[in-house]
């Protein structure tokens, strides 16, 4: 027996669907975080997939993605708990190693998302390819600006590999493909709004002819925006891009102030996750990776099927 | 020969203490202001995009949040006390705003003073975990500053909330009532204004420093400390609710995982200030010229593109360089 | 005649304005008991942290046998043999009594504190002092006169060949007092030189080798046993003649008002059916020895401590009191026998703490609070009791020790309260000023307050108070008119129950 | 009549103050230890999977860092003082021996030594500036914790450094000398027991105790006060960097970013104990029992699969709840 909270809706989770085993099959997620929005949307498709396959998901993920310590720790008690299958997305890849260890000992099988960890035992990564996700906001900037001038990153981690791999994409492309842009400053809010903004501002004052700004998550972004606001500049003036949706950005693209964004897919990574831990317990060969995609949108395609959909709020 | 000391006496009087209390206090004050002149004088000639008033704006701005808490919570320090929660604590009063505005769509006024009462709220319950249960303050408002994240979440629903739906809410802090100072400035100064008077002006500030200075013998001077200690918190806890007003308004939107690491900035610039964390000794005024110095730190290094790494190291290495100058400065006194 | 033990000479001492000490010159012999005098502010104090190298001097030398020395720090002049008792207390309230005693000097085995061997070296310390204390005990749990044992006990310990206390007494019951001046006597014989410092005028004829008298930081003079006479040496001090008032009698205050009755006071701790009344315009004066529990049924009264039993009742109604802020409510003002702890914001000045009980009287609309007007009352009570100090501006940290005192009572004379209750008031201060205070209290007494003196010096004990209560083993054992006491008839009282209760004790004891 | 007044004393003293200190002592770490004891049992009936082997060397092994800094800021604590830089300061130690065991290829053991002296050097430098720069505590560590934050991310280029070309490393942390208990614990009791010799029979550890009591009254009592403060730190500094060494090879990886945060549990385990923020009473068995209180805690918690924002909710009520329960006590005892 795996589970061992009581039958008959116990918790939301329990339809009574009545079949034979009576217990859902339960899926513990560890994710990187769990207030960020992107992280809200990656546990909303993991909790639309369990639904659908009548399974139970918790999720639950560190405060700030710097707390390697704690996530292991939260990983470490996930395996306590020895549900069925775990979903882990690592904020390091060495440091789960061990716990992966203990994993296979408990026959708890392993699915991986937004990142992998260094150890075989781990089935299928879920995740997006963020060096390409920064090369097309730094293309879409590119063209955007006509090929030249200033522009300036805002990111949200100088360590995290997405903070590091949206900037590193983006930087490869511009130096790479465009010589007539400088970058001129790179500085990180840790995706903290205010920060961002003032970082935004006091680069806007240090460099008065920037041309554009890349603000590397949902919080960087805004922080742009809201900078770009507070300074009366008009629409467009400063070609902003952002990443990661929301409504904040969804309506910043809507009003001009910013010119486009890259959307991942969370919700598709939840219920990628959820789907290949079920096909894990049921003792199923996965694919080693899955690409989820990230995506380019502005006020053009803000309604098409394929984007719309990925737009969280 | 009495006459001999008396003259003495009151040459020293003159020349040093005057009214005491209050050149020492100036004393201090100058000392903080003199860095804040030195770090203005290095950054406007180090980048000629500083002293520009749209930065200088942009500074004030920016020092508005950590101003209005670091005043609030140089009264809990002026009575050796300590916050910490003010920084989670401003994030729950943001979203209670938010909930109140825009969730449950009272609109603009209810929200805000949903947000304040909320501070309020906050300052109460730690003042009386302070005075009637007699928690050490730094436990006591660590565990608020655990439960005001916690519940900034749950009553979120762990989402931000946009106050797009009510535009004129931004202005709290955005708009310009006058001149082109932003509102939040002018909200951070008003609120020193009035801080100033508090502390110094009336028996709330009297009874906040006799606290800090010797708690017992106010007691035993027939003073209802606990009951004041409530009150000062419960005061602190306002500025809190306000911070979380001014914060919300400037982002737009309530952002309920913002906060950690706010309280430290604000509690380090009600020290630079010159407020003694061992009580009895506060000042308004240096309160907010020690949140400008950490604001134009901050901004001057980010215009002169010092990488982050380096701006953690040298931000270190100027609060201590502040404070070093006044311990100093009052060794030589002794 | 070889060099005396000890030699200062020329010296000034000068703080920001203040001049402490000008030209101050004095020495000892090794067997010696030199008694320095002067009023507050003289500068004693000043000299004697000079010796033991808590201040430097501004000019002047000091010769250990003839050499000049200089004492740089606590520690040297440890090196030097000169051990010193500190006017205000300084112990480690967290410590034990030994850990206090020996800190830094612990005996130690490779390294590891032996915490065995240095209590029983303390415990053999204390019993060769005659002091009955547990080395054991945490000293913050100790009472202010306890503390000043404990004092007495670390500064002999070292050995000292110079020895300077600095009011040692102020704190003291006479029981205690008489310990330490065997203490002395035994010292003296072993060739300790001993500066005594002491507002205490009869202890100097039973002490004292030589007097050497300070006024406003200046060297007066010198006096041999022989010349030894308290109105001279008063005289000396403070540059006019005292004349001392004439002891109270019982029938002077005429009104049977009673003001406040305390019935059936009771504590956990120690104190046992206290009853006893106060009437309009009376000062009943409170007796008894160390630990007696005067301070603790002050404390009750004022709710400071939280009581078992008893009511009290004032100006003929029964009042509910639970914390301080209650007792002044209802005109119950109560000073505290330890300024420091408990009665003075040191760090801040001496108007703020003057005003401090009486802040209502300073705040207008808007808890909007009036400094001029608190610096104005202020300065009435600074010329009022002559406190020196060079403005009301001045951080009360820096008076010496008996103008500090001067401050914790005009905060409560500032307050105007019906009761006062003054728990050891004059701790410190010179006689000048002493007399002035008891004329005071008894000025307020004439206009018809009612006040209670808890003293442990029974000439004041007596010279102040219409009737006296005499305490014991935490019990009143005795309340005496005036004119039908003494300071045997008090002593009587204020022993004879402790000496049934230590039968009783020694009784359960043999049976344990 | 003296004779009267001994017995009177002794009477009083064993009744009152028994064995004193320790009494009180132990009663504390009783009513601590009994915190600890009521969370255990229920989780374990709450959760069938709490009181496993496998987890509760989990929760140890989680204790096992903050157990660590807690340590070595017990000392700083008892001396009224405060230490914000030991949870970036652990971080730089970490770096400081990946750099050296990595980059530039040394090898573990001076590896580790580097990490050890580091911690030392930023203790030293924390205490210089408390003793002899006057700084109050607050600022010169979090001036500290700053320069440790940014000094991290320079020195490791801003990026974790891995240790797989030294697989014994990792056993410093993981791997199981005695029995099946993971290193890191046996280096945490180990550690504990050193620093309870170190406070409680050595007089270093008197004079943390008196230093903390009343550093003047020591300092007069012939104490070189100012160098025995250099020291205390220096020995907090040098626990930095054992946990330094230890989350390294705990995570096989030196993380730059990490370690914000940390401080304030350590302290707050350090204060659940039974410690004084205000000085002259520490406990080491305290400390112990604060960091198991705080980690079986989260544990529990995340065993039983409560929302992460709740989490947080119930972290603040228990601690102050755990210190709610010493401080009524203690005020009865008064
Ligand atoms: N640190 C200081 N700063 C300024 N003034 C001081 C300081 N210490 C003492 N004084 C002043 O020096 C003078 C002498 O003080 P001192 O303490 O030596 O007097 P004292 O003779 O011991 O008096 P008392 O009998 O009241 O104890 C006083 O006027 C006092 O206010
Ligand atoms: N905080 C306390 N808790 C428990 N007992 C105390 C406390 N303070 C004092 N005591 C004890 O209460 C008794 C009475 O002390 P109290 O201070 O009232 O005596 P007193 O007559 O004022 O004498 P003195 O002040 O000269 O020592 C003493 O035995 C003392 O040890
Ligand atoms: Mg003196
Ligand atoms: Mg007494």
């Amino acid at each position: 027996g795996c589970s061992d909270s009581g039958d008959g809706g116990t918790t939301d989770g329990g339809d009574g669907g009545g079949d034979a085993g009576g217990d859902a099959l339960q899926i513990a997620l560890v994710s990187k975080g769990f207030q960020h929005q992107f992280w809200q949307a990656v546990e909303q498709g993991a909790q639309e997939a369990a639904d659908e396959l009548d399974v139970e998901v918790t999720f639950e993920g560190p405060a700030a993605e710097t707390e390697v310590d704690a996530q292991l720790q939260m990983l470490q008690a996930a395996i306590d708990r020895s549900p069925d299958a775990i979903g882990y997305a690592a904020l390091d890849p060495e440091a789960c190693v061990p716990l992966y260890e203990a994993a296979e000992a408990a026959e708890i099988p392993v699915v991986e998302f937004d990142a992998g960890c260094d150890s075989d035992y781990g089935q299928n990564l879920a995740a997006t390819d963020g060096v390409a996700a920064g090369a097309i906001a730094a293309e879409h900037m590119a063209e955007i600006i006509g090929g030249e001038g200033q522009v300036g990153i805002v990111g949200h981690s100088q360590i995290n590999s997405t903070g590091v791999e949206r900037r590193d994409g983006f930087v490869n492309e511009i130096e790479e493909n465009w010589p007539d842009i400088e970058i001129v400053d790179i500085q990180y809010g840790d995706g903290d709004h205010l920060r961002s903004s003032d970082i935004a501002k006091a680069m806007i004052a240090a460099n008065p002819d920037i041309a554009g700004l890349y603000g590397t998550n949902e919080g960087s972004a805004i922080g742009i925006v809201n900078a770009v606001n507070e300074l009366g500049l008009a629409p467009g003036e400063i070609t902003i891009v952002g990443f990661d949706s929301g409504s904040a950005q969804v309506g910043a693209i809507e009003s001009g102030v910013m010119a486009g964004a890259i959307t991942q897919d969370p919700i598709g990574i939840g219920r990628t996750v959820v789907e290949n831990a079920v096909a894990a317990i049921n003792g199923e060969e996965l694919e080693e990776f899955t690409d989820t995609g990230s995506y380019w949108y502005d006020s053009s395609n803000l309604e098409d099927p394929e984007i719309a959909p990925l737009l969280y709020e | 020969m009495t006459d001999s000391t008396q003259v003495a006496v009151e040459e020293q009087d003159t020349a040093r203490t005057g009214h005491g209390a209050t050149v020492r206090a100036w004393l201090q004050q100058g000392l903080a202001f003199g860095s804040l002149l030195v770090l203005v004088v290095f950054f406007a000639i180090a980048s000629d995009n500083f002293f520009t008033w749209s930065n200088i704006s942009g500074v004030l701005l920016a020092t508005a949040v950590i101003g209005i808490l670091a005043l609030g919570t140089t009264f809990v320090i002026t009575t050796a006390g300590i916050d910490l929660s003010i920084g989670t604590g401003m994030t729950l009063c943001a979203v209670m705003t938010a909930v109140v505005a825009v969730n449950w769509g009272l609109g603009l006024v209810p929200g805000v003073l949903a947000g304040l009462a909320m501070g309020a709220l906050m300052g109460f319950v730690n003042g009386v975990n302070v005075a009637y249960f007699k928690l050490p303050p730094f436990i006591a408002t660590l565990a608020m500053m655990q439960v005001a994240q916690g519940l900034a979440l749950v009553i979120s629903d762990v989402s931000p909330i946009y106050f797009s739906e009510i535009p004129a809410f931004k202005n709290i802090a955005l708009g310009t009532a006058l001149g082109s100072l932003p509102n939040a400035v002018l909200i951070m100064f008003v609120l020193g204004g009035i801080a100033y008077f508090m502390l110094g002006k009336t028996q709330f500030g009297r009874f906040t420093v006799a606290i800090g200075s010797n708690e017992e013998a106010t007691r035993l001077s027939g003073v209802n400390t606990r009951r004041w200690k409530v009150i000062i918190y419960t005061v602190a806890g306002i500025f809190t609710g306000i911070a979380g007003v001014v914060i919300a308004s400037r982002l737009g939107s309530a952002q309920p995982q913002l906060g950690v690491g706010y309280e430290l900035q604000a509690i380090a610039a009600v020290i630079i200030g010159g407020t003694s964390l061992l009580g009895g000794r506060g000042t308004i005024v240096g309160t907010l010229i020690g949140a400008l110095i950490m604001s134009v730190l901050i901004n001057g290094l980010r215009i002169m593109s010092i990488q982050t790494e380096w701006q953690y190291v040298v931000l270190g290495v100027v609060i201590a360089i502040a404070v070093l100058a006044d311990s100093l400065r009052s060794r030589k006194g002794r | 005649m070889s060099a005396p033990l000890l030699e200062v000479e020329g010296i000034s001492k000068s703080f920001p304005g203040v001049r402490a000490l000008h030209d101050v010159q004095f020495h000892l012999a090794a067997g010696e008991v030199l008694v320095l005098v002067g009023e507050n502010g003289a500068g004693k104090s000043t000299l004697m942290k000079i010796l033991s190298g808590i201040y430097q001097r501004d000019t002047g030398a000091i010769r250990v046998d003839g050499e000049p020395v200089e004492i740089s720090g606590p520690a040297i002049a440890q090196q030097l043999g000169i051990s010193i008792i500190h006017q205000e207390m300084n112990l480690m309230a967290d410590l034990t009594v030994a850990q206090n005693i020996f800190i830094g000097r612990e005996p130690r085995v490779a390294g590891v504190l032996n915490e065995r061997a240095l209590n029983a070296q303390t415990g053999e310390l204390l019993e060769q002092l005659g002091i009955g204390l547990d080395p054991r005990a945490r000293v913050g749990d100790l009472t202010v006169a306890t503390q000043q044992m404990v004092e007495i006990a670390k500064a002999l310990s070292f050995n000292a060949r110079v020895l300077i206390m600095d009011e040692p007494t102020s704190a003291l019951t006479d029981t205690e007092v008489e310990t330490l001046f065997g203490l002395i006597e035994s010292l003296k014989e072993g060739g300790t030189g001993i500066i005594y410092i002491s507002h205490r005028m009869e202890e100097l004829k039973r002490l004292a080798d030589r007097v050497t008298v300070l006024r406003d930081g200046e060297y007066i003079g010198d006096l041999e046993r022989a010349e030894i006479d308290v109105p001279t040496i008063i005289e000396m001090m403070v540059g006019r003649q005292i004349d001392e008032g004439a002891r109270p009698v019982s029938s002077e205050h005429a009104r049977d008002e009673v003001v406040l009755d305390v019935q059936g006071l009771s504590t956990k701790a120690l104190l046992d059916d206290v009853s006893f009344q106060l009437h309009r315009g009376e000062i009943l004066g409170f007796a008894g020895l160390m630990g007696a529990g005067r301070t603790e049924t002050a404390r009750a009264i004022i709710g400071a401590d939280p009581r078992s039993a008893g009511t009290i009742t004032v100006h003929g109604r029964q009042v509910h009191i639970s914390q301080p802020a209650d007792a002044v409510r209802h005109g119950i003002g109560y000073l505290s026998e330890d300024r420091k702890a408990y009665g003075l914001m040191l760090e801040q000045d001496v108007s703020f703490n003057t005003v401090l009980a009486s802040m209502k009287n300073f705040t207008g609309p808007l808890g909007y609070f009036f400094d001029g007007k608190a610096r104005r009352v202020a300065q009435t009570f600074v010329d009022r009791l002559r406190t020196k100090t060079p403005s009301t501006s001045q951080q009360v940290k820096l008076l010496s020790g008996g103008n500090q005192q001067k401050v914790v009572i005009a905060k409560w004379l500032a307050r105007d309260c019906d009761i006062l209750i003054f728990d050891e008031p004059t701790r410190g201060i010179d006689v000048g000023a002493k007399e002035e205070i008891y004329r005071l209290l008894q000025g307020l007494a004439a206009d018809g307050k009612s006040i209670i003196v808890i003293s442990s010096e029974l000439p004041e004990v007596l010279r102040l108070s219409h009737r006296i209560v005499v305490m014991a083993e935490g019990r009143i054992t005795g309340t005496l008119a005036n004119e039908d006491a003494s300071q045997a008839t008090i002593m009587d009282y204020a022993t004879h129950l402790a000496a049934d209760v230590t039968a009783a004790a020694d009784h359960t004891r043999g049976a344990a």
